[in-house]
């Protein structure tokens, strides 16, 4: 199992109960495969994400951190994508602070039907980790 | 009247004044099938079309008996041919 | 603290989840942690036997919580947390992992790493278990009256059966007057009734309810509060016309104005005045003015004395429990040039076409010229391969060939061709079909790569098309009009969609939350859709989605109370330092500034909080956290994900 | 680039199409259709161009010919669009279109002139039979006469022009090129299908209806030779007075089953039957009767009742002779074979 | 045994537990009135809780079916009567109607059955399992399938040798075969039927052989091949056990069809030929799956989206209806057609062909009134006396139509349906309260 994990990096998803969860449910539905040690938590809005939760994900082991965010479709209102845009922003600077290359945290406008689009963000972030992290 | 639980059947056949044709004519039928297909793969897996051929019978009732059999855990099913085409069959022991 | 005695459920859900997962390694994984009391896997975690022993065993263990790892959310989640409910639970205590969506289908690849995330995803559901704790619901009353948009068909059915049962409605249009696309109709499919003779009986019943106030020339421009108690800003645009005005007094107004502007009623296809009425019975019966167009000439004044120009904008206001949206549909504009539009004098759409052919008698005249042949372009704006909208219109068929059947019927010498791409008459709506077939209208279908082409030859309008019905050969019709069957499309003005926040679809029009088990819902709590809105109907399919819709915003109210979601932020006093942040992220006015003894800290009003979280990560201190989504709870669960 | 005639329904409506308009094109009639084949695919290709009434297409084209009518695509069809009897109906229009004089179209879009028509020759039969005084020698003598110069004039001033004009529209006004040898080497097809109605076989109806059909063309055949060949009411020679016998016992038998049928109209092929069937089944039953009986009064020697049968089955005869063979359905007969001589040509 | 007829008093009576009536009593109930739900199967969940996914969306149908199913079972206000069905309903009064309704015996007590299935093992019969459409056996002791609900054995005694082994191994002893038929005479001041319709009998068209070559199965059949709680346990031809690969659908068997007497379109044949041959594509990576078709009408909401996915993972769309099937040797099945894009006709061949069967009307639910007139439309569907602006309404004031009953239409138009005629009835009760 161990050689099967080794050929995907760990990635933490963000992602929003209404808009980022059905495309990723979807995704499943459409048996659109993607790593398997893609982990997902869900949130409500993705401009909700602290940064602090992100540096901790690192600390504990994760690669990479991708934040799936609502984008203008958020059913909370549109400042969303500029808040989430901002809270991505400030991590990162966060993230130059403790040396954690700030390439670990991505961030995607992942629609409620988005499924094919989130696959291939995480392929690709996926492919990217184990080049950095992992060669 | 008190009826024993458990023991009802009994009366009922009494009230009816027996089973129907119909009823024990297809309970017949069923176990002689079964007998068959059963003894048939008593050597071994075998395709429907193998079992088929053994005990000379329609593939479509084969069909049918088998996958009652192999639904009430019988029978189970085995791989799939080269071909991608015939499953074996085989006793659940 | 006592320790949590949980219980953890797997489902194999037919094979959908076990035939990727190993369950049992996924239950024997979690059986060991130290506040599983029992781990179990289940063929149907949703069938009623298994929802009854989950329900047994709560009572017998005395469980403190539930976990079951099954499919999305999105299905089950309510189903389980109304288990837990049964069982004396709070529901709350409830935590869902989905396993299937997000493990066995979407790994199905890689049945080892399936199960591995699989184990991965329960043990951090039965981390946030943890930290599930009873809540309470906030109970608020609930209005009973229901703010209806749109005075359509849809809308006055809606406002028609809330009012039924001893609802108020208010039935806001903004347009002048009622009966929405439906009034500018006459003949309809399957009824002797005409559009206006149904609008007519329809607000003839309306206004015997004295629980309905209907309100036209009406938009609503603010909302605030939400389900339960919304109050509504509405502005009232006047009519200018006071009291009764006498029709011989209207007949001279109307003659005296000067200004003449294109007829939306009609589809620009005529011109009306400023001061203008659609047709005689319409509702409400007072014409009106059209001031954005109006030069105040004064003209009108002087002839009737009805008119009056000193009536001011209003601003009304009104406090409702739900709002039940039915705003309809716009008619697909063709792009310039398309199939000839705006090209060419003889090419209109569809519904210029219904009312030109309701407009007209003996014989069919367009722009002086006495129409014979007719083609019908299906399609236009509709299945579109190369445009944004994919989506068919589902109508437009039946609707074409009961216009064509109609003008068929009305004029002498009429030859009508459809050049469709496959014809949708679907249901009992195919005898209509058959009967134009019978009648000798002549179909012609194109190719899915090889639209109709119409081209102006001189004076002559030829439309050509290669005809699959006749193995792909090249036939042409010289039409005197072409009708270009235009589809249905969101309304372009979008305003009062936006300031209620409700989602929109792929296809642009409103979404609901699940075509089959919440057709009507939409994920603002208290806001339904009812009608083509939502998409693409005819009047009878309008009137059962607007039916539906009443119904299901009469149960949100008609216990007069209501529960809202306990899931929202709550402030640290301690950590706390008001620097008023939170307030300015938050988008629902949600967060008020109190005094707490001798502290300003910031404070939740929480019916208004929609518990999204925005405030949380702006908190320099930390203090504001989201119930069910703390950062102890997080981070409990990337413990587990690790 | 074709160009679509919405009038040519009602045109061919007066064929006795019924209908066919109906046709929202799943081509299920073709696909039921036991002879239709990938080369020749039909009838639902004829449905479409009656309902855009494509007139040069359908006059050019043989399909209506090669349909037998067994009646399962109108059977099967999902809009009882009838395209069975569309093709019935097709080849009456065509038949007419093959008419150089105009005649056939008339009489098979009027009943009214049918009916004056038969009225017509009838009252020349009397004038005749007036003119000779009623001697049935005299009659006799001219009817063999008159059956003789009657079919050589018929088949060279009508039917042989029209199978020309046949011809024109079929293969020479759509440019089909056929070498000469093409036209000997397929010669054969043209009798066979004259005499046996070969392709009939392959309807998936009863092959009674064929046998039946076969029976009756030979029948009619050797009824036609016995009569005029033979001067079957004046030979002496008894087996070709006992020839003559059989052949319209055959004929009348198997016309007696086909009247039967029209008249029921239970089965498909003959729910719509249209006079023009009618006439061609009960006169060539009538010839059969008529010619029995006159043979037989002769043997039996009751000549004064004989006159008036022969009066009878003369008037028969030449409206036969006149209306039907020329102008009626008798000229499927010829069509049919030369439509699969031309498809021969063709292919 | 003299049975006491039962009287009871409800606010409704909804004959017919489908998604629609379902959805109705549900919404009747949630409003506080209470409802009496009568079924003739052993479950409810009706047509819809049989079936794999549902289009446009691929929701598994026992996904959406099991929590409705489960809250209607559940729900304080709603009774349900399975195996029973109405013999006749009598208006009374301005808004009362008596109805008799007949309960057959199930010889199961309901409420001591704990779905243990040791009956099912224990029964020594094997008939065809009518909920799998007869593709598979079942025991004449069974439990009808795995999501029913409720969830309870019951004895098929038309086939039960009474040999009582069920009885002997059943710990609770819920097995009775003394039960008897129940007669229940109901006072209820409305009514809504949802009474759903039936598939057209494919028997009746012998040209597609149905019935007579194996390899020749309904939708509906391959839609069980297709269930989580499938027969076969993978996709099988019935014929031979053989895996397809080349299957056909053959849509339009039994609608817009005047020759076998429905003219109208079903308007779900399509979208479910679609679904099924893309669930196809996804179970059977090799096949082929054609459709052959008259015109594809894929009209609602997310429909057309769906159709162009179909097309666009490789299923094969061919303009044209089927004419004849015949068998050839080895159980293969030749389609004759006309390829309308080419004109021609055409012959293909294919070793499994579903045929596509259309919705035709529920009979018999006029009857049902003694002292009034339910009117039926020209389609025998139960008529609606206000189509359009209301369309729940039928000719006897106090009974409402919901779903199929009034016509074809597909899930969530049957679920609008049936807030319809919830509305209708609600409004009616508080008219008349």
């Amino acid at each position: 199992m161990a050689d099967i994990n080794k050929k995907s990096a760990k990635i933490l998803v963000f992602s929003t109960e209404k808009i980022s969860d059905p495309a990723i449910d979807m995704a499943g539905l459409l048996k659109l495969h993607y790593p398997p040690t893609v982990y997902t938590i869900s949130i409500p809005c993705s401009s909700g994400i602290k940064p602090s939760w992100i540096l901790y994900a690192y600390e504990k082991g994760f690669d990479g951190v991708f934040i799936a965010a609502d984008g203008s479709d958020c059913v909370y209102g549109e400042s969303c994508t500029e808040k989430t845009g901002h809270l991505v922003g400030k991590t990162h600077n966060l993230m130059k602070e403790r040396g954690v290359e700030p390439a670990r945290l991505r961030m995607a406008a992942i629609c409620s039907v988005c499924s094919e689009s989130f696959v291939k963000q995480m392929r690709t972030f996926n492919e990217y980790l184990l080049k950095t992290l992992h060669a | 009247m008190e009826v024993e639980k458990g023991k009802t059947a009994k009366i009922l056949r009494e009230k009816l004044g027996g089973i129907p044709e119909q009823a024990k004519e297809n309970l017949k039928e069923y176990n002689r099938i079964k007998k068959l297909i059963l003894e048939a793969l008593a050597d071994g897996e075998l395709t429907i079309k193998q079992i088929t051929e053994k005990v000379n019978m329609p593939s479509d009732e084969v069909v049918y008996y088998l996958m009652s059999l192999v639904k009430y855990g019988i029978v189970k099913t085995g791989d799939v041919d080269d071909m991608d085409e015939y499953y074996t069959y085989k006793l659940n022991k | 603290m006592k320790k949590k005695k949980i219980g953890v459920y797997i489902c194999h859900c037919g094979g959908n989840i076990s035939d990727y997962v190993d369950v049992e390694k996924v239950r024997q994984a979690v059986e060991g942690d130290d506040i599983v009391f029992l781990a179990k896997t289940t063929m149907f975690a949703c069938s009623d036997s298994n929802q009854r022993d989950m329900v047994e065993d709560i009572k017998a263990n005395d469980l403190d919580g539930v976990v079951v790892a099954s499919c999305s959310p999105k299905l089950h989640l309510l189903t389980f947390r109304n288990v837990s409910v049964r069982a004396d639970l709070n529901k709350y205590t409830y935590v869902h992992a989905n396993i299937r969506e997000q493990a066995s289908w979407a790994h199905s690849d890689n049945k080892m790493g399936a199960t591995e995330k699989a184990i991965h995803l329960v043990k951090a559901a039965i981390a946030k278990s943890r930290y599930a704790d009873a809540l309470e619901t906030n109970k608020i009353k609930a209005i009973k009256a229901v703010a209806v948009i749109g005075a359509g068909v849809a809308g006055m059915k809606a406002a028609l059966s809330l009012a039924e049962k001893e609802c108020d409605v208010i039935l806001i249009e903004k347009e002048s007057f009622v009966g929405g696309r439906v009034a500018q109709w006459d003949s309809l499919s399957t009824t002797t009734e005409t559009g206006k003779e149904m609008v007519k009986r329809l607000y003839n019943e309306l206004v015997k309810h004295e629980n309905i106030t209907i309100l036209t020339n009406c938009e609503v421009i603010e909302n605030k509060g939400s389900v339960g108690n919304m109050l509504l800003k509405i502005k009232k645009t006047p009519r200018y016309i006071g009291g009764t005005c006498h029709p011989e007094d209207l007949k001279r107004a109307i003659e005296v104005c000067p200004v003449e502007v294109p007829d939306e009623f009609n589809f620009r296809l005529t011109t009306r005045k400023a001061i203008y009425k659609n047709y005689p019975s319409e509702y409400p019966q007072t014409p009106v003015i059209d001031i954005k167009n109006c030069t105040r000439c004064g003209a009108c004044e002087k002839v009737c004395p009805a008119i009056d120009f000193s009536e001011k904008e209003e601003i009304l206001e009104f406090s409702v429990g739900s709002v039940l949206m039915a705003t309809g549909f716009d008619s697909y504009t063709p792009a310039y040039g398309e199939f000839g539009y705006a090209t060419s004098e003889n090419v209109i759409t569809l519904p210029q076409f219904k009312r030109l052919i309701d407009t007209q008698s003996d014989k069919l005249i367009y722009k002086g010229k006495e129409i014979n042949n007719i083609a019908y372009i299906y399609c236009v704006g509709s299945r579109q391969t190369d445009g944004e909208n994919t989506y068919c219109s589902r109508n437009c068929c039946t609707s074409t060939i009961h216009a064509a059947v109609t003008a068929k019927t009305k004029f002498t010498d009429i030859n009508n061709y459809h050049f469709n791409r496959g014809l949708r008459t679907y249901g009992k709506q195919e005898i209509l079909y058959a009967d134009s077939l019978s009648a000798g209208d002549i179909y012609l279908q194109s190719y899915e790569d090889g639209l109709p082409t119409v081209t102006l030859e001189g004076k002559k309008t030829i439309v050509k098309i290669n005809d699959i019905l006749t193995n792909g050969r090249e036939i042409e019709v010289e039409a005197d009009l072409v009708v270009l069957v235009t589809g249905m499309v969101p309304r372009a003005d979008n305003k009062v969609g936006s300031l209620f926040k409700i989602p929109k679809g792929r296809d642009k029009f409103y979404n609901e939350v699940h075509m089959k088990l919440r057709p009507v819902e939409t994920v603002i709590d208290g806001v339904t859709i009812a009608g083509a809105c939502q998409g693409p109907k005819n009047i009878a399919e309008s009137v059962n989605s607007a039916l539906s819709a009443a119904t299901k915003s009469y149960s949100i109210l008609s216990k007069g109370e209501l529960e809202t979601d306990p899931l929202v932020a709550t402030i640290d006093p301690e950590k706390c330092t008001w620097c008023g942040a939170c307030e300015a992220a938050c988008p629902f006015d949600a967060i008020l500034k109190i005094e707490k003894g001798t502290k300003v800290i910031a404070d939740i009003n929480n019916t208004v909080c929609k518990g999204c979280g925005m405030c949380a990560p702006v908190c320099e201190p930390d203090a504001v956290n989201l119930i069910a989504c703390s950062s102890a709870e997080i981070m409990s669960m990337i413990d587990a994900l690790v | 680039m074709a160009k679509i005639n919405p009038k040519f329904g009602k045109e061919l409506n007066k064929y006795g199409a019924v209908n066919f308009n109906a046709c929202y094109n799943c081509g299920n009639c073709t696909a039921v259709c036991s002879l239709s084949t990938e080369e020749d695919s039909f009838p639902r290709e004829m449905v479409r161009l009656s309902a855009l009434g494509l007139e040069d297409d359908i006059k050019a084209s043989l399909k209506p010919w090669e349909c037998y009518y067994c009646g399962e695509c109108s059977t099967h069809c999902p809009q009882e669009a009838n395209p069975g009897e569309l093709m019935m109906s097709l080849r009456r229009y065509l038949t007419a279109q093959y008419d150089w004089t105009g005649l056939s179209g008339l009489l098979y879009k009027s009943l009214p002139i049918s009916i004056a028509a038969f009225i017509l020759t009838f009252v020349g039969v009397m004038a005749f039979v007036i003119s000779v005084g009623f001697e049935l020698e005299k009659m006799l003598h001219f009817g063999h006469l008159f059956e003789m110069i009657a079919i050589g004039t018929v088949g060279l001033v009508i039917l042989l022009p029209n199978i020309i004009k046949m011809w024109y529209l079929t293969i020479l006004k759509p440019k089909v090129k056929v070498p000469f040898m093409k036209y000997v080497k397929s010669m054969g097809e043209l009798f066979i299908h004259m005499f046996t109605q070969k392709r009939a076989l392959g309807c998936d109806d009863n092959q009674f209806r064929w046998f039946e059909h076969f029976i009756l063309v030979i029948g009619y055949l050797s009824l036609l030779f016995t009569t005029v060949a033979l001067d079957w009411f004046g030979s002496e020679n008894l087996f070709v007075i006992i020839l003559g016998y059989v052949m319209s016992a055959i004929v009348f038998v198997v016309t007696v089953d086909f009247v039967g049928s029209r008249m029921k109209k239970q089965k498909e092929v003959s729910k719509h039957s249209q006079p023009s069937d009618i006439f061609f089944v009960v006169w060539l039953f009538l010839m059969g009767l008529t010619a029995f009986m006159v043979r037989l009064f002769i043997d039996l020697e009751i000549l004064e009742m004989n006159k008036w049968l022969y009066i009878f089955h003369l008037t028969v005869l030449v409206q036969w002779a006149l209306i039907i063979v020329p102008f009626g359905k008798w000229t499927h007969f010829l069509y049919r074979s030369f439509a699969m001589y031309f498809a021969k040509l063709k292919s | 045994m003299e049975n006491p007829i039962k009287n009871i008093s409800y606010d409704a009576l909804v004959i017919g537990a489908g998604i629609a009536g379902g959805e109705t009593a549900l919404n009747l109930a949630n409003t506080g009135y209470k409802v009496l739900l009568v079924d003739k199967e052993l479950s409810v969940g009706g047509k819809m809780i049989m079936l794999s996914k549902v289009f446009p969306t691929l929701d598994c149908a026992a996904c959406i079916t099991t929590p409705k199913v489960s809250e209607i079972s559940r729900h304080p206000n709603i009774t349900i009567f399975t195996s029973s069905e109405v013999a006749n309903i009598r208006k009374v009064g301005d808004n009362e109607f008596v109805a008799k309704v007949t309960t057959k015996p199930r010889y199961v007590h309901i409420a001591d059955c704990t779905s243990c299935q040791l009956c099912e093992k224990a029964c020594p019969v094997n008939v065809r399992d009518q909920y799998q459409f007869g593709l598979v056996g079942r025991k004449a002791a069974f439990i009808p399938f795995s999501i029913a609900s409720p969830k309870a054995a019951a004895i098929d005694i038309d086939n039960c040798t009474l040999c009582g082994a069920c009885e002997r191994v059943c710990p609770t002893n819920c097995i009775d075969f003394t039960m008897q038929p129940e007669v229940f005479e109901l006072h209820v001041r409305t009514v809504v039927v949802a009474t759903g319709f039936n598939l057209f009998d494919a028997e009746k068209m012998p040209r597609y052989g149905y019935g007579k070559y194996k390899n020749v199965i309904t939708a509906m059949q391959m839609e069980r091949e297709l269930a989580p709680t499938r027969p076969f346990n993978t996709v099988l031809r019935p014929g031979d056990g053989k895996v397809p690969d080349k299957i056909a659908y053959v849509l339009c068997v039994g609608s817009r069809d005047a020759s076998v007497g429905n003219p109208i379109c079903s308007q779900i044949c399509c979208m479910y030929s679609i679904k099924q041959a893309q669930l196809l594509m996804g179970a059977l990576p090799m096949a082929d799956v054609t459709i052959y078709y008259i015109n594809i009408r894929s009209f609602g909401k997310g429909f057309e989206e769906f159709y162009q996915q179909a097309k666009g993972m490789g299923v094969n769309f061919v303009k044209g209806k089927i004419g004849r099937i015949t068998e050839k040797e080895g159980g293969n099945l030749m389609l004759r057609y006309e390829d309308i894009n080419e004109g021609k006709l055409q012959e293909a061949e294919h070793d499994m062909v579903i045929l596509s069967t259309g919705v035709v009307p529920n009979t018999g639910i006029d009857k049902f009134f003694v002292n009034e007139n339910l009117m039926l439309d020209q389609f025998n569907y139960v008529g609606q006396s206000d189509m359009l602006a209301s369309p729940a309404k039928t000719s006897i004031d106090g009974v409402f139509v919901a779903g199929t009953a009034t016509g074809p239409m597909d899930i969530p138009d049957s679920i609008l349906s049936a807030g319809a005629a919830s509305s209708e009835a609600i409004s009616y009760l508080i008219k008349h309260s």
